[in-house]
């Protein structure tokens, strides 16, 4: 049975950062992108590093998405794992390096001035 | 194409006469003189001097340059360790049970070192033309790799156009060996282009030099068994992750891509690196849309020399660790020092089915040979 | 010495945190002020200057010579990748359930490229004496290299005789990024006499460096995930080539030898490329009364980076393919950008007494650690 | 039963040299090193290369027989197979590079003007 957790103030987590906080025995990453709200475990896939403590930029992409060209793409969406390296596009919650790795992302929903994220 | 080894009922009943083998790798020996009548002037001029030089072993002056400084001790091998016709070749070849083969150079493994851009055109546009003349014209089973001089990749493109609808040759042979930038710069395109629109496949083989210094300065060794242990793993690992770093196999994907002559025990080596250095530095390779290894996989590789591990499973572990054996293509290398008889591979403890791809089957399919 | 890691009932009941765990290889960041108070006179007054200085990861002008030309793109790790103190160590240590660890430089991994061989040893002697007070007197679960400048083996054999009977080192570090010559060269002779002598082994480590070149030119790259794909195991391949090809495991027997940071994918690749060469060029090595697998197969290796193919399966393959069960030493190369988690290696389809080896075991035999 | 074959005259193989006979489906080389007769195989049981088709020479020692120096040694007594150069002490039948392979070795017997070899 899924349930809302009161996790910020909107007001603690402007536009272009995140914060992690603690639901239970879980931690997760909470990032306010342009106002869109994502919601993603701390935990990286490829070897369990604090994902969420990484930086956010953008990265580079040259592929059919950028007319195979070299571009800057995603500013703002990409978190890179402090550990390794290994950066993910939190909008998406895909892997750059290995399109079959996948973040878990939870929903998310803000009620006037709480952040609330459904597990 | 259909494959042209078909299946036969009873394949554990192989032998190396009844099995079709292809041996991906053989080398003629190039002769001045007769190239001379294939090139422009002046070049023919400077191919009849050379002509008069007293050749030694992958050392002509003035056409393969390379410095040896080897203690002569008295013994070591007797054979006669260059072949000169297209006879020659096919009895040699016959001795060792091989039915097709492909034929790459001797002096000319060198290429890449050869100073003067429009010598080294002139080179390799006689000796493709030579080739396909005096031996793969002369002898339907041996199949031409057209040689490219990597100093001018405009002029090899227009040789590979030239040569385009012959069937005689089979590859674009990248010669490695102090090539400089690596294969993967954007100066070799027109190379590529050619090749990918002549729908042959590129082959790179190095071959040993001490000076000048690629990818590494092989003085640095005290002897031969060093220097001969890295000259040719090292020249292709380099070239192959230059072919990567820059996108090659991606941008074109229908390219088919070989290495010879550098044995197969690296390759695992090679894709789990690049995987691991992929993981951090994706962003250097935004072009790539899969894991490095996915893009080696699909890689053609000679088997000479092949490894002689104490345990012979170990061979087919080390097949097991980088799909070799729907990607290995067995190659002797004769008349060379270090040729490999084909039976040592033969008689690997590989299924029936392996053992016929790597004899035959996989070298069939990647020059697109006929029956 | 009895093996320190007792057989339990139930070793399949392993974890990370009851096993013990020993790490062969993290990193200390070196205080050029405080190595001043142990440098003689002139160097302490250069190693005060250098302290002046604001540093750069592993690139410190002055003290680690480097090149470095990356395009400077936002983001990447935000992790501090540097350890200051023996107590940021041993936290950092427990967080990675990590019992026991040998501790390499950071700076000083590009020692073997100081230009001035007297101050490579000012260095070299000065970290060693501060490396000792204050890191492995402040804790004793972490243990020293001792490391040496090749610019002066007899000066290097002098400090390893110096600090032969302290008991907070445990191998002595041979730099190997940009040394010439090669450490099988009979100019180190001093430096293996000294460590035979005090029953220390020998451990090569490199470090990713673009100038000067070695073991050949990594400018030829575009991308570091090329240069640092073979900087660290060309050399670790090149130096074990030159360690061989004069012999050096046959003048020492007893002497241990172990590389570092280069993964192990490549290791089965030398042996069998060694092997092969040999059948041919045994006369160049008269000295080696086996083939050259049989001695390589009794050095020691850090497992860091350590490979992560597809199937994790891969990897147990590669060790089989060099006993690797039984020399291989878990290391995690922290706090570095690429260190390994023991969480990963621990994870690896190993049986439970491999696993017990490779995360302790075998670096507890090759260091001489005591529980 | 061992079989005495006769395979060729004193005359033909002065010391210094040798030369492959064939005595039924088997090649062998009947070597004269110093006058003292030695038969092996002419097939190198490395690749089976035709070991006996090869030079004969000294080669490098440097191990416990020269005092750990490197030395000429066993001048005349060493065959190197002209497929990959392994080396043979047709003496003892030791392969220099892996001591663990052994030539076969033919007793030989000279009976007068006549080189015998015993199957």
């Amino acid at each position: 049975m899924p349930r809302e957790y009161v996790v910020a103030r909107t007001s603690e987590i402007p536009e272009g950062s995140h914060r992690i906080v603690r639901v239970g025995r879980r931690e997760i990453g909470v990032f306010n992108m342009g106002g869109v709200w994502h919601a993603i475990p701390n935990l990286c896939p490829h070897q369990r590093g604090p994902l969420c403590e990484g930086a956010i930029s953008g990265t580079l992409g040259y592929g059919p998405d950028t007319d195979w060209k070299l571009d800057w793409v995603h500013e703002g969406e990409i978190v890179t794992c402090p550990w390794h390296a290994l950066e993910w596009h939190v909008p998406s919650g895909r892997c750059l390096a290995f399109p079959d790795m996948r973040l878990r992302k939870f929903p998310t929903r803000v009620d006037g001035a709480e952040v609330r994220v459904i597990l | 194409m259909a494959p042209i080894v078909q299946e036969q009922q009873s394949p554990e009943q192989d032998t190396l006469e009844s099995l079709f083998v292809v041996d991906a790798d053989v080398h003629i020996h190039e002769d001045p003189a007769g190239m001379a009548d294939y090139a422009p002037s002046p070049w023919d001029v400077a191919l009849r001097e050379i002509a008069k030089v007293p050749e030694r072993y992958l050392d002509l002056p003035g056409m393969s340059p390379r410095a040896e400084y080897r203690v002569p001790w008295p013994g070591g091998s007797n054979r006669k360790q260059t072949v000169d016709s297209a006879s020659e070749m096919r009895s040699g070849l016959n001795d060792l049970n091989v039915d097709r083969a492909v034929l790459f150079p001797d002096h000319l493994l060198a290429l890449a070192m050869v100073r003067d851009p429009r010598f080294a055109v002139a080179l390799a546009q006689s000796y493709n033309a030579w080739l396909r003349d005096h031996w793969l014209l002369a002898e339907p089973t041996l199949k031409g790799s057209l040689v490219i001089a990597p100093q001018d990749p405009v002029a090899s493109a227009e040789d590979i156009r030239r040569h385009a609808g012959e069937p005689e040759f089979v590859c674009v042979y990248l010669p490695a060996s102090g090539v400089r930038p690596l294969y993967g710069h954007h100066v070799y395109e027109p190379v590529y282009e050619a090749a990918a629109e002549a729908g042959l496949p590129v082959v790179m083989h190095s071959v040993e030099a001490v000076y000048p210094t690629f990818p590494f300065q092989l003085e640095v060794f005290q002897t031969s068994l060093a220097q001969h242990a890295v000259a040719h793993p090292f020249s292709m690992m380099a070239n192959m992750i230059s072919l990567l770093e820059t996108g090659v196999p991606v941008r074109y994907p229908d390219l088919g891509i070989g290495i010879m002559e550098a044995g197969i025990s690296w390759v695992p080596f090679m894709l789990n690196r690049l995987d691991k250095e992929y993981t951090e530095r994706r962003r250097e390779v935004p072009f790539l849309q899969e894991r490095p290894s996915h893009y080696i996989k699909r890689w053609y590789f000679g088997t000479q020399p092949i490894e002689e591990p104490e345990n012979r499973g170990d061979i087919v572990k080390l097949f097991e660790l980088f799909d070799g054996a729907e990607r290995s293509m067995f190659a002797s290398d004769w008349p060379h020092h270090d040729f490999d008889h084909p039976q040592y591979v033969f008689g690997l403890p590989f299924s029936p089915s392996d053992r016929r791809a790597i004899m035959g089957g996989n070298a069939a399919r990647f020059f697109r040979l006929e029956a």
